[in-house]
C-alpha cells in the first residue's frame, strides 16, 4: 500500500502489522498527552512534586535521555572531525536517536515549568551565571543542529528526493555536514557539561557540590565525559535492538566493533574519573561541610551504598573491562550486556545527582525526603518512549536509515543463491 | 547581579533570632502571611507543599523522658551573601529572576520573571523557598483584607520570604520625601520582627555598628560574616551560604543542630 | 491533479513560512506571556491612601492592643493588617497568631450576614433570612409568653464575659425580666477569685506581677501558651531571661517547660501535694515571711500542723514522683528569691481546676508574703465605672429573681461560688431543677468549648428556645433557633476593661475600623432594642437610645482619653497594703483548711483503661469561643494535625506497637475517636496527650472536620469544694485502628 | 540575550557566553542559508531531475 515510500531494496513488514504496532503506542502516546495536557491546564499540583522536591521524575529523564542520547554528537565527533569513517554507517541512527532524545528533553522541560509560556525568558532575560541557561542556550541550539542533521535523511525518501530541489538542499546540507557536526559537538560538550554542572554547583547542597575549575565543577566534564561513553552504548544497544525486532542485520560488525570499543575506552576512563572523584568528594569535599560519606546512604533503603556499587562497579567497572577487551566484544551477549550497564549507569548516575540530592537532609533538623512519581509524570515521562518507537518505525519504514541494510541484504541473497 | 551604586551607603541587612526567647508561639508565621498576602488552601498539614516564607520549625535534643528538651527555631529566607552576593539560590536562577542587592543586602524574587524551573530551590539548603503548585484563592469576600503593597502570586512561580523589602521601599520614599537619604533603625521593620509577642527577632542592617543586631551578633565582616558573640551561630555556616540571619542559643545542643559535623568533631 | 496537489501543498507549506517569518508569533508570545504575568483570576488588591486606627482585641480576654491598617479605595475602606498597638501597657507591640489573623473573620465567609431563623431541624443548616425587626419581636413574643407564664427564671444566659457595658447590659436584662441565671463561661477565673474571696475576702481577681517576679513557680500553667494576657506573658517570659528563674512543674515537656530554667516532671493531678510540700519545707526549715504570717494571717497553726504532718517530701515524692531532694532545694529556692511567685490553672486556663490546689499555690504566695507586693500576686478589684442606677423590678422579674439558679452556684451547697456552667448540661438532662425554657449565647461557644460534648449538645436539644448572638456560624450558633449577628470587634465599639491576669486596672476600647460588613447589629443595641418592646420597667431599665450612647455615658471623663490613646490606664494603681488588704472575718489572710489533702479523682478505671489522657494548649490553636482562622490553622504543625487526623503524644516507651505517624483508636469513658501517634519522648511514659482547639464540626473548610475536639473524650468532674470543673485529665486507651 | 534587554552588562561573562551562543547560531544560521540558497541554484540549473 505504501511501497512508493519504502526504500528501494529493502523488505519492510506488511502495512497493516506497522499500522497495528504504530496504533499500540500511540495509545501509550495519548497517555501521555493527556497526562501532559492536565499539567499544562490545571498546573503542576497534578505531580507529587514537592518544595522539597523542586527537582524530580522529569528533570532526571531530561538528564537521562539527553545522556543516552549523547551517542549523536560523540558518533558525529568521530566521524566528522577525527575522520571514522566506518562510522557513517551508524552516524543516521545515531543522529535519529539524538534527535528523539533531545527533542524529548525539549518537550519534558517544557511541562515542568510551572509558567509554560513564559519559558522563553530563560533566552530573553538569561542569566549567564546559571547553569541552566548554559543548557537551556546549548540544549535548544544543538536540537537545532540535530534537526539540520536529521533533515537530509527525510528528503531521502524515495519520493521527495524526486523533487529536484529537495534533492539538491539534501546533497548541499551533505556537503556542509561537517561544520554543522562540529558545531554540534562544541554546543553539545557545553550542554552535556552544563547539566553536570546543575548539581555541581550547588554549594548549599553538599550531596552534589563539588569543587573545579574556574567556573565549573568537576561534574561539569564528568558528565560531558559519560555521555560520550554512554551515548554511543545506547546507539549500540538501540541497533541491536531494531535488529532483533526486524529479523535482520542492519549494520555491519566492524562498525559496531569499533565504535564499542571506542565507547569502552571512554567509559573505562569515566569510570575511573568517577571513582577519583567520588574519593575526593567522599574524603574531602563533603566532610569539610560536616558531613560523613555514610550520612548520605543511610536511613532508608532506596538511598543505600548499593546504589553506588551499582553506578560505578556495576555499570561502570563491569562494562568497562567487557568493551576494552576483545574477547567481551566478539561475544554478542557480554556486548549488549555491557552497553545496557553502560546506558544504565549514565542513568543512574543522573538519578542519583537529581534525585538524591533533594532526598538528602541538610539542616540537622529535617530528615530524608522520599518522593513517589504521580501517573501524570510517569505518563509524561512514558510519552518520549513511545514517541521515540513510533519515530523510529516510521524513519526506519520510509528513510534509508541504515546504508548498509540493502548490500547486507543482498549479499545475504546472493549467499542463498550461489 | 547587579550592583547599584547610589548615593547611600550599601545596606546588610540582616537579622538576631534569639532562641532563648522564642516560644513558639507562631506569631511571625502569621505576621508573615498577613503582611504579604500569602496564600492558603484547605489542607496545609502537608508542610512540603505549604508556602511559609517564615517556618518555626521544632528541635528536639534527641533525648529520652525526662531530659529530652525542645526548642524552636524561626527560618526566614536566610538572604545569603555567599561571596559577594554569590547566594547559592541567586547565581542558579537561569531568568534572573531573583537577585542580591548589593544596596541593601536582600535576595529579591520577581514573581512576573520567574518562570517555575525550581532550580533556586534545588539550590537553597533552608528550604525557605515555596513553589505556587496551585492558583492562590482567596474565599469569598476574603481577597479585601489583600495589601496593595504586595502583588498576590500566580500559579507557577516560586516566592520566599523578601525581608518585607516593600517597608523599605515605602521607608525610603518617606525619606526622600523629608529630604533624608538614610533610615532609622526602627523606620525599616519586617513584619515579623514588629509582632513578635517575645521580643526575640531583631532587625537592622549589618553594616552599621549602631544597630542591635550588629552589636547582638558581633559579625566579623573580614572572615564571611561569622558572628563574634559565643552564643550567636548561623545555619549551616560551613557551606559558606554566609547567610544574614544570625541565631541566639545558650544552650550548646541546639547551636550545634545549627550545622553538621562529622563524627567525634568538635564545635 | 498532481499541480493542484503541489500548489496545495505549496500554499500550505508557504503560508506557515510566511506567518512564522512575520511578527505574529513574537507578539503572541509576548502577549501570552504577559497574559499568564496577570492572569484574571489571580487578584490584585486595590490601592488607595493608608490609615490607621487603635483599637483592643477581644478575640481572647488578653485585652491587647491593635493598630489596624486600612486602605481607602474606590470601593470602600478595606482592613488589611492588625498589628499590636505600640505603647499599649498589655502588649506594647507584640501580638499572637489568633490576633493578627483577626482580618480572615472580618472578612470570613463564615460570617452570619443577617438575622437568621432556623428552617429546618435543629443544627440541620437549614435557615431563613429575617429582619432585624422580625427577629427582636420573634424573641420578645418568647421572652412574654415566658414572663407571663411566671416562668422568667426559666430564661438562661452564657456570657464569655460578665465584665464591660454589654455583659451588664445582659445581666441587667436578665435581672429586670426576672431571671438569675447570668452565667459566665468558666475559667481559672472561677477558681483565683474564690480563693481570693476563701484567704482574702475580697471580691476580686487575681494579678500577677509577673514583670517584677524574679522566680516564677508555675503549676502546670502554660505561661507562654496562652495562660493570663498571652502576649504579655510571653514577653514577661522574655524578661526572666535577663532576670528571673522559672520552674515549671507539669508531666509533659510544654513549650512553658521547655522555655523555663528547670521543668520538673510530676505525676499528673499531685501539684496540691508538691505545694504543701514545698510549704512543708519551707515552714520547717523557718523560710517563711515571718512578719505576714504573724501579724496578717490567721489560722497558720492549723496549716502548719497538717503540712508538717502530712507532706514532708519523703511522704510525698512517691505520689508525686519528684524526689526529695528537688523538693527541697525548690523550696529553698522559692523562699530565697527576692519576689518570688507561685501561679497555677493548667495550660490556658480554660478549665477552673481544683480549688484545693488554687489555695495550696496560693498558700505558697503568702508565706513568702507576696501578696500585694511588687512581683506578687495582687487583689484587683472589678472595675467600678459601670455606675447606672439600681434596677427596679416588677413583681414578675422580683419572683424570678428569687429562685435558685439552675447551675447551683450560690446555693447551700457551693455558696461562694458564682458561676458553675459547668453543672449546666447535666442540670438540663437530669431535669433535677427546673427545665430551661430559652437560652442565649453571647460572645461564647459553650457546644464546643463545654467538657463532654454529647451531654452539652443533649442538653441544647432539651432547651426550646436558643438565641446566639454569633457573628460567626459556630457550634453554638449551628444548633441555635435564631442568630442575631453580633458586629465583629472591627466593626464595634466595646469596652474592654480588665484584661485576665494584670494587675494594675486597665480600660481598653474597641473601636469600628471599618463600618459593618453585613446587616449585624451590636449586642448592646439588640438587647436595647428588646427592652424597648417590651415597655415597661423592662425599657426604664434603659435610658440609652443606642449602645454607643450607653456607652459614652457609661465612660463619662475616661471616654475622651479612651478615644485618642484606645486605653485607660492607671498606671499609679497600688494594691491595698496588708493592714486593710483583707476582709475575712479576723480582718487577716486565712489559711482556709477545706479538706486540703483531697485529690481530684478523674474518671475512668486503670484497668480498662491503662492510659492517662491530658489536653495541652498551643499559641497556634485557638480553643476559646474563636476558632482558628486560615492563618492560624496553617501554622499548627505536622505533628499536631496530619490531615485531618488529630496526632496525640505518646512516650515512646508507652506506643509499644504505635510507629510515629500510626492510625489509633483512642479511648476514654466518655467516647471514642480516630488519632495518629507522634512519638515525643518530652512526655511522661504513661500519658497521652490530645491538642485542644481543633474538632470543630462548624465554621468554614478550613477549621471544619480536622481533628478532634477534646471535649468529646473528657467530662467535666466536680469540685467538693467549689463545685467548679476539676478536671485534668481522664483515664484512656490507646488501641489498633 | 540581547544588549538592550535591561539585565545585559558588558562584562566577560556575558561577552564569552553570548559571544559564544551568537558565533554558534551564525554558523548554523550562514550554513542553512548557504544550502538553501545553493539548492534553488541548482535546481534553477537543471540539476537533480531523475531521467525516469
Amino acid at each position: 500500500m505504501d511501497s512508493a515510500l519504502i526504500p528501494e531494496g529493502v523488505k519492510r513488514c506488511s502495512f497493516g502489522k506497522f499500522i497495528f504496532w504504530l496504533v499500540i503506542f500511540g495509545a501509550v502516546l495519548l497517555w501521555g498527552i493527556v497526562a501532559m495536557l492536565l499539567c499544562w491546564f490545571k498546573g503542576l499540583n497534578q505531580t507529587n512534586m514537592n518544595d522539597a522536591y523542586g527537582f524530580a521524575l522529569w528533570i532526571w529523564a531530561d538528564l537521562a535521555v539527553i545522556a543516552v542520547g549523547g551517542g549523536a554528537f560523540f558518533t558525529g565527533l568521530l566521524r566528522y572531525i577525527f575522520g571514522k569513517d566506518e562510522l557513517k554507517n551508524i552516524i543516521n541512527f545515531a543522529v535519529l536517536i539524538g534527535f528523539i532524545c533531545y527533542s524529548s528533553a525539549l518537550l519534558i522541560l517544557a511541562i515542568d515549568i510551572g509558567q509554560p509560556l513564559r519559558g522563553w525568558f530563560i533566552f530573553w532575560h538569561a542569566n549567564v551565571h546559571s547553569m541552566l541557561t548554559e543548557v537551556a542556550f546549548c540544549l535548544s541550539c544543538y536540537f537545532a543542529v540535530l534537526t539540520i542533521e536529521y533533515i537530509p535523511l527525510i528528503l531521502e525518501n524515495r519520493q521527495i528526493d524526486r523533487v529536484p530541489f529537495f534533492h539538491n538542499l539534501s546533497h548541499n546540507m551533505h556537503g556542509v555536514m561537517a561544520i554543522f557536526a562540529a558545531t554540534g559537538a562544541f554546543l553539545s560538550f557545553f550542554h552535556q557539561g552544563s547539566l553536570g554542572g546543575v548539581a555541581g554547583v550547588l554549594f548549599g547542597r553538599p550531596f552534589a557540590f563539588r569543587e573545579g575549575v574556574f567556573i565549573w565543577p568537576w561534574t561539569f566534564f564528568l558528565f560531558t565525559w559519560s555521555a560520550a561513553a554512554c551515548g554511543p552504548c545506547f546507539t549500540i544497544l538501540i541497533t541491536w535492538i531494531t535488529e532483533k525486532i526486524t529479523k535482520k542485520k542492519l549494520v555491519r560488525k566492524n562498525v559496531i566493533m569499533l565504535l564499542a570499543k571506542i565507547a569502552g575506552w571512554m567509559l573505562a576512563t569515566y569510570t575511573i574519573a568517577k571513582i577519583i572523584d567520588t574519593w575526593y568528594w567522599a574524603t574531602v569535599t563533603a566532610p569539610a561541610a560536616g558531613h560523613n560519606f555514610m550520612d548520605f546512604y543511610s536511613n532508608n533503603p532506596l538511598y543505600g551504598i548499593w546504589i553506588l556499587v551499582l553506578e560505578i562497579v556495576i555499570c561502570g567497572v563491569i562494562p568497562s573491562i567487557i568493551l576494552i577487551t576483545k574477547t567481551g566484544r566478539r561475544y554478542s551477549f557480554l556486548l549488549v550486556g555491557a552497553v545496557f550497564l553502560g546506558a544504565l549507569g549514565a542513568c543512574v548516575n543522573r538519578w542519583v545527582m537529581v534525585l538524591q540530592v533533594m532526598a538528602v537532609p541538610v539542616l540537622t533538623f529535617e530528615s530524608w525526603f522520599m518522593y513517589f512519581p504521580s501517573w501524570q509524570e510517569i505518563a509524561t515521562t512514558i510519552l518520549p518512549v513511545a514517541y521515540g518507537i513510533m519515530l523510529i518505525m516510521i524513519s526506519y519504514r520510509y528513510l534509508p536509515i541504515f546504508p548498509q541494510e540493502r548490500e547486507i541484504e543482498e549479499e545475504k541473497h546472493a549467499s542463498i543463491f550461489v | 547581579m547587579k550592583e547599584q551604586h547610589k548615593h547611600t551607603k550599601a545596606k546588610k541587612y540582616g537579622m538576631v533570632i534569639d532562641l532563648d526567647k522564642c516560644t513558639g508561639c507562631g506569631a511571625c508565621m502569621a505576621a508573615c502571611m498577613a503582611e504579604n498576602n500569602v496564600s492558603f488552601k484547605k489542607d496545609e498539614s502537608d508542610k512540603l507543599l505549604s508556602i511559609t516564607w517564615m517556618r518555626v520549625y521544632k528541635l528536639t535534643n534527641g533525648k529520652k523522658f525526662p531530659e529530652a528538651d525542645i526548642c524552636y527555631l524561626p527560618r526566614p529566607c536566610m538572604h545569603c551573601e555567599g561571596d559577594h552576593g554569590h547566594a547559592p539560590c541567586v547565581s542558579v536562577c537561569p531568568a534572573t529572576a531573583t537577585d542580591y542587592s548589593h544596596e541593601t543586602g536582600i535576595v529579591s524574587q520577581i514573581y512576573t520573571r520567574c518562570f517555575g524551573c525550581r532550580y533556586c530551590m534545588a539550590a537553597c539548603p533552608y528550604h525557605a523557598r515555596y513553589f505556587n503548585w496551585w492558583d492562590p484563592v482567596w474565599p469569598d469576600g476574603m481577597e479585601k483584607y489583600l495589601s496593595p503593597n504586595v502583588s498576590p502570586r500566580m500559579r507557577g512561580v516560586v516566592e520566599k520570604c523578601s525581608f518585607c523589602f516593600h517597608r523599605y521601599q515605602l521607608a525610603m520614599d518617606k525619606a526622600y520625601i523629608e529630604g533624608r537619604r538614610e533610615l532609622e533603625e526602627d523606620e525599616y521593620q519586617t513584619s515579623c520582627t514588629q509582632a513578635c509577642p517575645a521580643d526575640a527577632i531583631i532587625f537592622g542592617d549589618l553594616n552599621n555598628p549602631g544597630h542591635a543586631v550588629t552589636q547582638i551578633a558581633k559579625p566579623d565582616h573580614k572572615h564571611g560574616g561569622r558572628p563574634m558573640n559565643p552564643n550567636a551561630f548561623r545555619l549551616l555556616e560551613r557551606l559558606g551560604t554566609n547567610p544574614k540571619v544570625y541565631y541566639l542559643s545558650s544552650r550548646r545542643w541546639v547551636r550545634r543542630a545549627g550545622d553538621n559535623y562529622i563524627k567525634d568533631e568538635r564545635g | 491533479m498532481k499541480v493542484c496537489r503541489r500548489s496545495f501543498l505549496s500554499l500550505i507549506i508557504g503560508g506557515a513560512a510566511g506567518v512564522a517569518l512575520s511578527p505574529l508569533p513574537l507578539k503572541l508570545t509576548d502577549d501570552s506571556s504577559i497574559w499568564t504575568q496577570m492572569w484574571p483570576w489571580t487578584p490584585v488588591p486595590e490601592d488607595g491612601e493608608v490609615s490607621h486606627v487603635d483599637s483592643i482585641c477581644t478575640l481572647c480576654p488578653g485585652g491587647c492592643g491593635i493598630t489596624v491598617r486600612k486602605v481607602a479605595t474606590m470601593s470602600g475602606d478595606r482592613a488589611i493588617k492588625i498589628e499590636g498597638m505600640k505603647g499599649h501597657p498589655v502588649n506594647d507591640g507584640g501580638i499572637c497568631v489568633l490576633g493578627l489573623s483577626g482580618l480572615q473573620l472580618l472578612y470570613s465567609p463564615t460570617r452570619v450576614k443577617t438575622p437568621l431563623k432556623r428552617a429546618g431541624a435543629r443544627g440541620e443548616g437549614r435557615w431563613e433570612e429575617i429582619s432585624w425587626d422580625e427577629a427582636i419581636a420573634e424573641v420578645v413574643k418568647k421572652l412574654e409568653g415566658l414572663r407571663e407564664k411566671g416562668k422568667s427564671h426559666t430564661v438562661a444566659c452564657i456570657s464569655g464575659t460578665d465584665s464591660g457595658t454589654t455583659a451588664h447590659l445582659l445581666g441587667r436584662f436578665l435581672t429586670v425580666y426576672g431571671s438569675p441565671n447570668f452565667i459566665r463561661i468558666p475559667s481559672i477565673q472561677d477558681s483565683y477569685e474564690l480563693t481570693m474571696r476563701l484567704m482574702q475576702g475580697v471580691q476580686a481577681s487575681a494579678g500577677f506581677d509577673v514583670e517584677n517576679a524574679d522566680f516564677v513557680l508555675s503549676f502546670g500553667s502554660g505561661l507562654i501558651e496562652g495562660w493570663g494576657s498571652p502576649v504579655r506573658m510571653i514577653k514577661a517570659n522574655s524578661t526572666w531571661k535577663d532576670r528571673g528563674k522559672v520552674v515549671q512543674i507539669e508531666p509533659r515537656l510544654s513549650n512553658t517547660a521547655a522555655k523555663s530554667d528547670k521543668w520538673i516532671a510530676i505525676n499528673p493531678g499531685t501539684e496540691t501535694v508538691l505545694a504543701l510540700s514545698i510549704a512543708h519545707v519551707i515552714i520547717q526549715k523557718s523560710l517563711y515571711s515571718a512578719d505576714f504570717v504573724n501579724n496578717y494571717s490567721s489560722g497558720f497553726k492549723e496549716f502548719k500542723q497538717i503540712v508538717l504532718d502530712e507532706f514532708s517530701p519523703d511522704d510525698v515524692s512517691e505520689i508525686t514522683g519528684v524526689s526529695a531532694s528537688t523538693i527541697e532545694s525548690l523550696a529553698k529556692s522559692f523562699a530565697g528569691a527576692s519576689k518570688p511567685l507561685a501561679v497555677c490553672g493548667r495550660g490556658q486556663g480554660e478549665t477552673p481546676g481544683s480549688l484545693n490546689e488554687f489555695m495550696a499555690v496560693h498558700a505558697l504566695n503568702a508565706l513568702v508574703g507576696n501578696i500585694n507586693k511588687t512581683g506578687g500576686v495582687w487583689a484587683v478589684p472589678d472595675p467600678d465605672y459601670i455606675k447606672w442606677p439600681e434596677v427596679e423590678m416588677d413583681r414578675t422579674a422580683a419572683n424570678g429573681m428569687r429562685k435558685a439558679r439552675i447551675d447551683g452556684a450560690g446555693s447551700k451547697r457551693y455558696p461562694d461560688v458564682r458561676y458553675l456552667l459547668d453543672r449546666l448540661p447535666d442540670a438540663i438532662n437530669s431535669g433535677k431543677e427546673y427545665p430551661v425554657e430559652a437560652l442565649f449565647v453571647a460572645g461564647a461557644n459553650p457546644v464546643y468549648t463545654i467538657p463532654d460534648s454529647n451531654a452539652v449538645k443533649e442538653a441544647f436539644n432539651r432547651v426550646p428556645f436558643v438565641v446566639s448572638f454569633s457573628s460567626y456560624m459556630d457550634e453554638t450558633a449551628a444548633n441555635a433557633d435564631l442568630i442575631l449577628p453580633n458586629h465583629v470587634f472591627l466593626e464595634r465599639y466595646e469596652d474592654v476593661p480588665a484584661p485576665v491576669g494584670l494587675q494594675k486596672p486597665i480600660i481598653g476600647l474597641s473601636k469600628p475600623v471599618v463600618k459593618p460588613q453585613f446587616n449585624t447589629k451590636h449586642v448592646g443595641d439588640a438587647i436595647l432594642l428588646m427592652a424597648k418592646s417590651f415597655g415597661g420597667m423592662i425599657a426604664d431599665a434603659f435610658p440609652w437610645d443606642s449602645y454607643e450612647a450607653c456607652l459614652k455615658e457609661t465612660l463619662g471623663n475616661k471616654w475622651d482619653s479612651l478615644i485618642n490613646d484606645g486605653f485607660w490606664f492607671d498606671s499609679n494603681f497600688r494594691p491595698a497594703d496588708w493592714k486593710s488588704a483583707f476582709n475575712t472575718p479576723s480582718g487577716k489572710f486565712e489559711f482556709v483548711n477545706k479538706g486540703l489533702a483531697e485529690l481530684v479523682k478523674i474518671e475512668g478505671d486503670e484497668q480498662s483503661y491503662p492510659l492517662i489522657l491530658i489536653p495541652y494548649d498551643s499559641m497556634r490553636l485557638a480553643s476559646g469561643f474563636i476558632g482558628n482562622p486560615p492563618f492560624a490553622i496553617k501554622t499548627v504543625e505536622d505533628t499536631v494535625l496530619k490531615g485531618n487526623d488529630i496526632v496525640v503524644e505518646v512516650n515512646p516507651r508507652s506506643a509499644r506497637g504505635f510507629r510515629e505517624g500510626d492510625h489509633g483508636i483512642l479511648s476514654t469513658p466518655k467516647g471514642s475517636v480516630k488519632v495518629r501517634v507522634h512519638h515525643f519522648d518530652g512526655i511522661m511514659p504513661g500519658l497521652v496527650a490530645l491538642p485542644r482547639g481543633l474538632g470543630h464540626t462548624a465554621y468554614d473548610e478550613y477549621l471544619a472536620g480536622k481533628g478532634v475536639n477534646f471535649n468529646e473524650l473528657i467530662g467535666p468532674v466536680e469540685d467538693p469544694v467549689s463545685g467548679l470543673n476539676a478536671a485534668w485529665g481522664i483515664r484512656a486507651k490507646l488501641t489498633r485502628a | 540575550m540581547l544588549p538592550f534587554s535591561f539585565e545585559w552588562l558588558w562584562d566577560i561573562s556575558h561577552m564569552v557566553f553570548m559571544g559564544g551562543l551568537w558565533y554558534a547560531l551564525t554558523i548554523l544560521g550562514l550554513g542553512m542559508t548557504y544550502c538553501i540558497i545553493k539548492a534553488i541554484v541548482d535546481t534553477a540549473k537543471g540539476k537533480g531531475s531523475h531521467s525516469h
